[in-house]
C-alpha cells in the first residue's frame, strides 16, 4: 500500500483510538453535568482511582485488567451513587435555584478533587506506577496499532452504543432523558428524581472508572493525573453540545482525530489546537456541533 | 443590606476609619517585619485577584475564569521588562504597563465573547488561559528559544508597598464603581441583559470596559508577583489554579458585602498556607473537607456568619426583609 | 377524595399559603380562582409534593400524602399538569406520553392508555414521532394534558391549560375538561378565564393573598359580588 | 457602612496577629534546623519521592544515630531536624515556603526544592537572603549563566552539555551512527536537551532528522513514533519525563521500531522503567546514569541503603549519586568551619574540596558568583539497561570515571509478544 | 405622519420565515394593536423593531430615520422603548432603580443623576408604585412588575412604546387597570404599538389593529373592521 495512504490511515485510525477514550470520559461528564447538573471537576479523579485500583489488582493479585472492569466499574458506580446521595443531593435541595446549585456543586466537586487525590496519595503513595498489558502490534491495512488501544476503542464504542440504546429504549433511560430536560416535571411523572440523578452521577463515575482501567494499560499513573482528562472531557462536552450524550460520544472522536491531524504536522501545538478549536467553536456555535 | 445603593452618602467617618487602618497596615513591615510582610503580600495578591473578579463577575453574573490569564500576562510583562540582567524601566511604570497589557487582552476577549453567556463564558475564559499558555510555550520553545526568564530581585518591603498600593486602588475602584451609574448598569446586565439593552444601556461597552478594568489590577499585581517569583516560564506564569482560586475565595468569603472577598481571600490564603506547611500529608484532604463543609453549612460564605452573629450579640433583632 | 386541611406553605422564607383548606369529591371539577401571585400554583405544588407544607395535612383517599415525594404521590393517582406545559421538548410526542405513564402500574398498560389518549387528542397520534418542540402552541397544550392522563390518574390537576392560547383553542380546552369528567376523572382546575371555568366546574375556591377568600358551588360563586367585580369585570 | 469598611483591615490585622502569635521566642540551640520545600503532592511528587527525598531521610537517621554534627560555635554536637513544607508542585507556593523557612522558621540550612524550574526560582530567593543553596533534582545551562549573579548557589546535578550529551554524541559517532531523531518535551528540559543535542550531534557529524516537541500532558504517541520509524534514524532520543518516556517505549515495542541507539531521559534511569515492561524487554535502552552498585564499594552501600528504604523501582542511577554528597558536604563544611554562619559556609563551599561518595568533590566557581560541581567529579554519564540492571557505559575521559560495562550498539530487538 | 414605518420586514429562523414581508406603519399619537394566533410572529416583529433582531431583508424607519441594524440601546435612545411578554425586570434591584436605569441610560443625551431620580420618582407615581419604590422588583405581583416595565420604558423619554402582552396573566380587574394605564400613557403624547390577546382590551383602546398570521399581515383596520373581517374570524377569533 502506498506510504501516504498508510499515513492517512494512521491518522484516521489513530484519531479514532485516541477519541475512544475521550468519548468515554466525556460521556461520563456529560451525564454528570448534562443531567445531574454537577460540573464534576473531580471527574478525572475517578479515572485515577480506576487506574490505580487496576494497577494494584493486576500487579499484586494478578487479576487480568479486563476482568478488573467488572470489579472496579460497579464499585466506582456505588461510590459515585453514594456521593451524590449524600453530598450533591443535599446541596441540590438546599440551593435556592439551579444556577446556585451549579456553582455550589462545582465548588463541592473541587473540594472532592482534593480529598480523592489526597486519599490516593495516602493509599498508593506519590510514585509513578505503570505496567504493560496487551502491548503488541495489530496490523490494520498496513498501519500498526497496539492491541490495548484497540481494546480500549472496542470498550468505548461498546459502552457508548449500549448506553445510547439504554437511554432510548428503557424506562430508566427515558427517565434519565426527561430528568435532563426538566427534573421537576419528571418527578411529577413519577420519576424518583433524587435516585435517577444519583444513578446518573454513578454512571458518570462508572464511565470514568472504566476509562481509568483502560488508560492504566498505557500510561504511567500518579495521583495528580486526573485533571488533564477532566479538561479534555470539558472540551468534548462543549464540542458535542452541553447535555447531549450522543454529542459527547461523537465529539470525543472528533477531538481525537483533530488531535492526530495536528500532531502529524506540529505536535507541540496539539493541545493549543484543542483549545483553539474549542474556543472558536464556542464563538461560532456555542451550542456545540450537535446542540440545538 | 442594599447592595445596589446608587447614591453615595456618609463618606467621612468610614473613610477616616479606613484611612487609620490603612496606615496601620502600611506601617506593618516596620513593626513586625520578616515573614509577616511576605504573608501579607500574598494575602494582598489574593485579595486583589478576588476583588477584581468580584468587580466584574459579581454584578454582571458572568463567571470569568480568566484571572490566571490576566495575571500571567502581568507576570510575563514583568519578566520581559524587569529582567535580572538589568532594569529597563522603573518598577511602577512596568506595573502600569502590565496592567494595561492585561486590559488590552481583556478588551479583545470581551469583544469576542459578547455572545457567550453562563457556563459558556466561563469555559471560554478558562480555555483562554490554556491557549495562551500553550501558544506562548510553543513560541518560547521553537521561536525565541528562551527557556525561562530570571526576573530582577526586589526587596520585600518594596514588593509589599507596591502590592498594597494596587490593593488600595482596587478597593477604591470597587467601592466607587458599585455606587456609580456604571455600576448600576453592570448590575442591570447581571439581572437581565436584554432588558438592560432595551433600556438604553450599551451592554457591550459596559461589559467590556469593566472586564478590562478588572483585568488591569490583576495584571498589575502579576508584575509585582514576577519579582517575587524571581524566575518564570510559561507554566509558572499561567497557573490555571489561579483562575479558580478567586472564585473560591469570593464564595468562601461571600460576595454580598464589599468586605466579603477580602475576608475570603485572607482566610483562604492563611488556611492554605497553614495547612500546606503544618500538615503537608493531609493538606489537600483537610482543604477539600473544609471546602465541602463550608459549601454545605455556610452557603453565604464566611461573612454570611457575621450578620447572624451580630444579631445574636445585639439581642436577637430581626433583620429587615 | 382529596382533603387539604389548614396548610401553611413557605417559599424560602416567604409564606405563600395561610391556613388553606380544600376538599375535592369524586368525579367533581373544582375550580381554583385567584389573582396572579395569590398562591394557586403553590397550592397545587403542595398537593403534588413539590413543596412541603409547614403545617396542616393533605389526605388523598384517606391517606396522608403531605411530606411524600412527588413520584410517590403520582403513584397514588394524583396527576399534575404544570403551568407552562413543561414538555420534554427534546423527546418525541410519543415518548412524552410514555413518560406520563412512568409509574410502575401505568407503564405496563401504557399501550392501552395511549390509545385512549389518542382518542381524546387525535392530533397527537399523527405527530407521534415528532419532537415535542416542533408542535404548535395548541398541540403542545394537548400533549401536556394527554401526558397528565397517561398515569391513569384518579385526580388530575391542571394549572392554566389555556394560558397563551388563541381564543379558539381556549374553548377547545374547556371541551376536553368536560369530556374528561364524563370519563370519571376528578379535576382540579386553575384558570384565568373565570367565567368559562365556573361554567364547567361544580364547585370553586377563591384564593386571595394565600388565603381562601370564598368557596362554594360555581353557580353561586358566579353571582357573588366579589367575583363579579374582581374577576368578571362586571 | 461603617461596619463594612472596618472589617476589611480588621480581617487583615486578625491574620497578621495570628501569624505573630505563631512566632516563638529564641531558644537555646539544640538542633540544626534544615528547611525544605518539597513536592509532597502534585506532578513532581513521584520524583521527589524517588530522588533527593530518600537521601534526606537516610542522612537524618545516620547523623542523629551518631549523635549529631559537632558545631564549634555551640561547643556541642547538634542533631539535625527537618522542617519540610509541601509546595504541591507550584512555584508560587515553593517561593512562599522558602521565604517562610528563611524568615519565620529561621532555618540553619536550606535544602533544595525539586525540578529545574523550581530550582531556578529558588536560587535567586535563597541568594537574596544570603542562604547557601546546594541544588538537587534538576539543573540546566540557564542556571550556569545565572550563577555569576548567585554567589550562594551551588549546582550538583550534571546536565545536558555538562557532560552527558557530549559523551553520548561521541559514543554514537564512534559506533558509526549517522542520523538522529529527537522527541522533546515542550518545556525547559526539552528545549535544553534538544538544543544541546543538536549542537553535539552536529559536532560529531550526526545529522538530526527531526526534533518534535510535545506538550507535557500529551498522552498518545503512536503517530510520533511511526514518524520516527519512517525516518529510520540510527539514534532515537526522547528527552522527556516518565509520563512520556513510558508510553513512547510502549509504542516502539508495538510497531517494532528498534533503532540501534535509544536514549530515554529522564525516566529510563529509574527502576520503575524496568518494572513497567519487565527488565528483559528493555534490554539495550540507554539513559542518563552516573553510577550503579558496581561502580565501587561506597556506591554499593549507597544503592543498597536506598533500596532498603524505597524499594528497587524507586532507585535512580542518575541523581542520587550526586544528592548524597550534598549532605556529606554540609556535614564536612559545618564540622570544618565550626559554625552555621551562611557567609562562612558559602566561602568554605566555594574554596574547598570535599571527600564524598563521588570521591574528591569540588566546585568550579563562576566569578564572584556560585559554583557548579566540576565534571571530573562525575563517575559516569550514560547508562544502558543490560541483563536487568542499568550498567554505566559512557563517561568522560578523566580518571574518576568507572564504566561497568560495554555499550551495546546496535541495541538488541524488542521481545516478540 | 408615520412615526414608525416598516417595509417588507422579514426574518428567517432556520429555514422558516417567522415574519414575512410585513409592511406596517404607526402614526404619531396612535394606539395600534397587533393580534394573531400563537406563533404568528408578533413578538418577533417587536424584536425586529426594537433592534434585538435585524430584519433580512427589510427596512424599518423611526421618525423618518433608518434604524435597520441599529443596536437596541441606540434605538431606545432615539425614543423607541418596549416591554416584554415575559416580564424582564431587574428582580433584585429596588423598583426605583429599575426605573432610574431607564432615565439614566435610555434618554437621548443621558440625564444627570439628580434629574434622572426626579424623573423616575415622577414616573413611579404615574404608574402608581410610589409606595413600593424601595422594594426589590422581584417581590411585586405580576401586574405591578408589568407596571415597573412600563415606567422604565417611559423613563427613557419614549415617543413610541411597544407593549408586548401587557395584560397576559392579569385578572379582569387588573386588566381594566392596565387599559386605563394605556389610555393615560397615550394622554402623555406617547404613541403605542401593542400586542394583546385579550380582545376586549384591544378592541377598547386601539385606534387601529393589525393581524398577523404565519408571519404575514392578513388584515389592518379599525377594530370594527377587524371584528367583522371574514379572514380574521376564520383564522383567529372563531365563533
Amino acid at each position: 500500500m502506498p506510504e501516504s495512504i498508510v499515513t492517512i490511515l494512521d491518522i484516521a485510525i489513530g484519531g479514532l483510538l485516541l477519541g475512544g477514550i475521550y468519548a468515554l470520559i466525556a460521556m461520563g461528564l456529560s451525564l454528570q453535568y448534562g443531567v445531574a447538573r454537577v460540573l464534576n471537576i473531580a471527574h478525572g479523579e475517578f479515572i485515577m482511582i480506576g487506574a490505580f485500583s487496576t494497577f494494584t489488582l493486576y500487579t499484586v493479585l494478578g487479576i487480568n485488567p479486563l476482568v478488573c472492569l467488572a470489579i472496579v466499574g460497579p464499585i466506582i458506580f456505588i461510590i459515585g451513587f453514594l456521593l451524590h446521595q449524600t453530598l450533591f443531593t443535599r446541596l441540590r435541595i438546599a440551593a435556592p435555584n439551579p444556577g446556585a446549585y451549579e456553582a455550589s456543586s462545582l465548588l463541592a466537586a473541587f473540594g472532592l478533587l482534593f480529598v480523592i487525590q489526597n486519599l490516593a496519595l495516602l493509599g498508593w503513595g506519590a510514585d509513578f506506577r505503570a505496567y504493560s498489558y496487551l502491548n503488541f502490534g495489530v496490523n490494520i491495512w498496513g498501519a500498526i496499532f497496539s492491541a490495548n488501544k484497540l481494546v480500549i476503542l472496542g470498550f468505548a464504542v461498546g459502552i457508548g452504543v449500549a448506553f445510547y440504546l439504554f437511554l432510548i429504549r428503557t424506562r430508566l433511560g427515558k427517565a434519565i432523558r426527561s430528568a435532563a430536560q426538566d427534573p421537576q416535571t419528571a418527578s411529577l411523572m413519577g420519576v424518583n428524581i433524587n435516585r435517577v440523578l444519583s444513578i446518573c452521577f454513578g454512571f458518570g463515575a462508572l464511565m470514568a472508572g472504566i476509562a481509568g482501567v483502560l488508560i492504566s494499560m498505557r500510561v504511567p499513573l500518579n495521583p495528580a493525573m486526573g485533571l488533564q482528562y477532566t479538561l479534555i472531557a470539558i472540551i468534548v462536552i462543549v464540542l458535542g453540545g452541553l447535555g447531549s450524550i450522543p454529542g459527547s460520544f461523537i465529539g470525543g472522536f472528533i477531538l481525537g482525530i483533530i488531535g492526530e491531524v495536528v500532531t502529524h504536522f506540529e505536535p507541540s501545538l496539539s493541545l493549543a489546537a484543542y483549545y483553539f478549536i474549542f474556543m472558536l467553536l464556542l464563538l461560532v456555535r456555542p451550542k456545540g456541533i450537535f446542540g440545538k | 443590606m442594599d447592595i445596589t445603593r446608587f447614591k453615595s452618602k456618609g463618606f467621612f467617618i468610614p473613610g477616616l476609619i479606613s484611612l487609620v487602618l490603612l496606615i496601620l497596615l502600611a506601617t506593618l513591615p516596620l513593626s513586625l517585619g520578616g515573614y509577616t510582610v511576605v504573608l501579607v503580600t500574598t494575602i494582598l495578591m489574593y485579595a486583589i485577584l478576588t476583588v477584581s473578579w468580584v468587580l466584574f463577575s459579581g454584578p454582571s453574573g458572568y463567571m470569568s475564569l480568566a484571572s490566571a490569564a490576566f495575571f500571567g500576562v502581568g507576570i510575563y510583562i514583568g519578566a520581559l521588562l524587569l529582567p535580572n540582567t538589568g532594569q529597563v524601566l522603573p518598577l511602577l511604570v512596568v506595573v502600569v504597563l502590565g496592567g494595561l497589557a492585561s486590559s488590552i487582552v481583556a478588551l479583545g476577549v470581551g469583544a469576542l465573547t459578547l455572545r457567550l453567556r453562563g457556563i459558556y463564558f466561563a469555559i471560554f475564559t478558562f480555555g483562554l488561559v490554556v491557549l495562551i499558555l500553550e501558544v506562548l510555550n510553543w513560541w518560547e520553545h521553537t521561536v525565541s528559544h528562551i527557556r525561562g526568564r530570571f526576573v530582577m530581585v526586589v526587596d520585600n518591603e518594596t514588593i509589599f508597598y507596591v502590592m498594597l498600593a494596587i490593593f488600595v486602588a482596587t478597593m477604591l475602584t470597587f467601592f466607587f464603581l458599585r455606587r456609580s451609574k456604571f455600576g448600576l448598569a453592570l448590575q442591570s446586565i447581571g439581572q437581565n441583559e436584554e432588558a438592560a439593552a432595551h433600556s438604553g444601556v450599551n451592554v457591550t461597552m459596559v461589559k467590556v470596559l469593566t472586564f478590562a478594568l478588572s483585568a488591569f489590577f490583576v495584571g498589575a499585581a502579576g508584575v509585582v508577583w514576577a519579582t517575587r517569583l524571581t524566575y518564570i516560564d510559561p507554566y509558572i506564569a499561567f497557573n490555571f489554579f489561579l483562575s479558580f482560586l478567586p472564585v473560591l475565595m469570593a464564595i468562601f468569603g461571600g460576595i454580598g458585602q464589599i468586605y466579603g472577598p477580602v475576608v475570603g481571600a485572607a482566610i483562604f490564603a492563611y488556611l492554605q498556607e497553614t495547612l500546606q506547611t503544618e500538615f503537608p500529608e493531609v493538606y489537600m484532604l483537610t482543604f477539600g473537607i473544609v471546602l465541602v463543609v463550608v459549601i454545605l453549612y455556610l452557603p453565604n460564605g464566611i461573612v454570611g456568619l457575621i450578620p447572624k452573629l451580630w444579631r445574636r450579640i445585639s439581642g436577637g433583632q430581626h433583620a429587615n426583609t | 377524595m382529596l382533603e387539604v386541611s389548614n396548610i401553611d406553605t413557605f417559599y424560602g422564607k416567604a409564606q405563600a399559603l395561610w391556613d388553606v383548606s380544600l376538599r375535592i369529591d369524586e368525579a367533581e371539577i373544582v375550580a381554583l380562582i385567584g389573582a396572579n401571585g395569590a398562591g394557586k400554583t403553590t397550592l397545587l405544588n403542595t398537593i403534588s409534593g413539590l413543596l412541603r407544607p409547614a403545617s396542616g395535612s393533605v389526605e388523598f383517599l384517606g391517606q396522608r400524602i403531605d411530606g411524600l415525594a412527588p413520584h410517590t404521590i403520582v403513584e397514588l393517582g394524583v396527576s399534575h399538569v404544570p403551568e407552562g406545559r413543561r414538555l420534554f421538548t427534546d423527546m418525541s410526542v410519543r415518548e412524552n406520553l410514555e413518560m406520563g405513564a412512568y409509574t410502575s402500574g401505568a407503564w405496563k398498560r401504557k399501550e392501552e392508555t395511549l390509545e385512549q389518549v389518542y382518542q381524546v387528542f387525535p392530533a397527537l397520534k399523527e405527530r407521534g414521532g415528532q419532537l415535542a418542540r416542533t408542535l404548535s402552541g395548541g398541540e403542545q397544550q394537548m400533549l401536556a394534558m394527554g401526558r397528565g392522563l397517561m398515569s391513569k390518574p384518579k385526580l388530575c390537576m391542571f394549572d392554566e391549560p389555556s394560558f397563551g392560547l388563541a381564543p379558539m383553542l381556549v374553548l377547545e380546552v374547556f371541551q376536553v375538561m368536560k369530556s374528561l369528567r364524563e370519563q370519571g376523572i376528578t379535576i382540579l382546575l386553575i384558570e384565568q378565564n373565570v367565567r368559562h371555568t365556573l361554567e364547567i366546574a361544580d364547585r370553586g375556591y377563591v384564593l386571595e393573598n394565600g388565603r381562601i377568600a370564598l368557596e362554594g358551588e360555581s353557580k353561586k360563586l358566579l353571582k357573588e359580588e366579589l367575583i363579579r367585580k374582581a374577576y368578571l369585570g362586571l | 457602612m461603617k461596619k463594612r469598611l472596618l472589617l476589611i483591615p480588621l480581617a487583615l490585622l486578625l491574620v497578621v496577629s495570628l501569624v505573630a502569635i505563631g512566632c516563638e521566642a529564641e531558644e537555646e540551640k539544640d538542633s540544626i534546623l534544615i528547611g525544605a520545600s518539597r513536592p509532597i503532592t502534585g506532578a513532581n511528587a513521584p520524583i521527589g519521592d524517588a530522588a533527593f527525598g530518600p537521601i534526606m531521610a537516610l542522612w537524618e537517621i545516620k547523623i542523629n544515630d551518631a549523635g549529631g554534627i559537632y558545631v564549634e560555635d555551640y561547643g556541642k554536637s547538634l542533631p539535625i531536624e527537618y522542617i519540610i513544607y509541601d509546595d504541591a508542585t507550584d512555584v508560587g507556593a515553593m517561593v512562599r515556603n522558602t521565604e517562610k523557612l528563611i524568615l519565620e522558621d529561621e532555618v540553619d540550612i536550606l535544602f533544595s526544592s525539586c525540578g529545574t524550574a523550581f530550582i531556578s526560582a529558588q536560587a535567586p530567593v535563597a541568594n537574596k537572603y544570603g542562604m547557601v543553596l546546594v541544588t538537587a533534582e534538576g539543573g540546566a545551562t540557564i542556571m550556569r549563566d545565572a550563577l555569576y549573579g548567585l554567589p550562594y548557589v551551588f549546582v550538583n546535578l550534571p546536565f545536558s552539555d555538562h557532560y552527558q550529551l557530549p559523551v553520548f554524541a561521541d559514543m554514537c559517532a564512534a559506533a558509526g551512527a549517522k542520523t538522529a531523531y529527537m522527541i522533546t518535551i515542550a518545556d525547559l528540559h526539552g528545549v535544553e536537551y534538544g538544543g544541546v543535542a543538536a549542537m553535539e550531534f552536529d559536532r560529531v557529524g550526526i545529522q538530526v532528522l527531526a526534533n518534535k516537541s510535545v506538550p507535557i500532558t500529551y498522552t498518545d504517541f503512536s503517530l510520533l513514533v511511526k514518524d520516527a520509524m519512517a525516518a529510520d534514524p540510527d539514534v532515537f532520543c526522547v528527552f522527556a519525563y516518565p509520563p512520556i518516556v513510558i508510553p513512547v517505549t510502549g509504542e516502539m515495542m508495538v510497531i517494532g521500531f528498534n533503532p540501534p541507539a535509544v536514549i530515554m531521559g529522564p525516566g529510563g534511569n529509574f527502576g520503575f522503567y524496568g518494572a513497567t515492561f519487565g527488565v528483559e524487554a528493555i534490554e539495550g535502552v540507554s539513559c542518563f546514569a552516573a553510577a550503579n552498585s558496581k561502580t565501587g564499594p561506597e556506591f554499593e552501600r549507597h544503592f543498597s541503603e536506598l533500596e532498603a528504604l524505597v524499594g528497587w523501582p524507586n532507585l535512580d542511577w542518575w541523581g542520587t549519586p550526586f544528592y548524597e554528597p550534598i549532605c556529606q558536604m554540609w556535614e564536612q563544611a559545618i564540622e570544618a568551619t565550626g559554625t552555621l554562619d551562611q557567609d562562612t559556609l558559602r566561602d568554605y563551599f566555594a574554596t574547598h574540596h570535599f571527600d564524598t561518595l563521588l570521591g574528591d568533590t569540588y566546585y568550579e566557581m563562576f566569578g564572584e558568583g556560585g559554583g557548579l560541581m566540576v565534571k571530573e567529579t562525575h563517575p559516569g554519564e550514560i547508562g544502558q539497561w543490560q541483563s536487568g540492571i542499568v550498567e554505566i557505559v559512557g563517561g568522560g575521559d578523566w580518571p574518576g570515571v568507572v564504566l561497568t560495562s560495554e555499550w551495546i550498539y546496535p541495541k538488541p530487538p524488542w521481545p516478540t509478544p | 405622519m408615520p412615526i414608525l414605518e416598516g417595509e417588507k420586514v422579514t426574518k428567517y429562523f432556520g429555514g422558516l420565515a417567522a415574519v414575512s414581508k410585513v409592511d406596517f406603519n404607526v402614526d404619531q399619537g396612535e394606539v395600534v394593536g397587533l393580534i394573531g394566533p400563537n406563533g404568528a410572529g408578533k413578538t418577533t416583529l417587536f424584536n425586529l423593531i426594537s433592534g434585538a433582531f435585524v430584519p433580512k431583508p427589510g427596512v424599518i424607519r423611526f421618525k423618518g430615520e433608518n434604524i435597520t441594524g441599529s443596536k437596541p440601546h441606540q434605538i431606545c435612545r432615539l425614543g423607541l422603548s418596549r416591554t416584554f411578554q415575559e416580564v424582564k425586570i431587574f428582580a433584585n434591584m429596588p423598583v426605583m432603580q429599575n426605573v432610574l436605569l431607564g432615565s439614566l441610560f435610555g434618554t437621548p443625551t443621558g440625564m444627570a443623576s439628580a434629574n434622572a431620580a426626579k424623573e423616575a420618582a415622577e414616573l413611579l407615581d404615574f404608574v402608581g408604585l410610589s409606595a413600593v419604590g424601595k422594594t426589590p422588583a422581584g417581590g411585586l405581583t405580576l401586574a405591578n412588575q408589568k407596571r415597573v416595565e412600563v415606567a422604565r420604558a417611559l423613563a427613557t423619554k419614549a415617543e413610541l412604546l411597544l407593549l408586548d402582552e401587557l395584560m397576559a396573566g392579569l385578572n379582569p380587574t387588573e386588566t381594566a387597570e392596565a387599559m386605563e394605564l394605556v389610555t393615560r400613557i397615550r394622554g402623555r403624547g406617547v404613541t403605542i404599538f401593542m400586542i394583546e390577546h385579550v380582545m376586549k382590551a384591544i378592541m377598547g383602546v386601539c385606534d387601529r389593529i393589525m393581524v398577523l398570521h404565519h408571519g404575514e399581515k392578513i388584515a389592518d383596520g379599525t377594530p370594527k373592521e377587524i371584528a367583522t373581517s371574514k379572514t380574521v374570524i376564520e383564522v383567529y377569533l372563531g365563533e
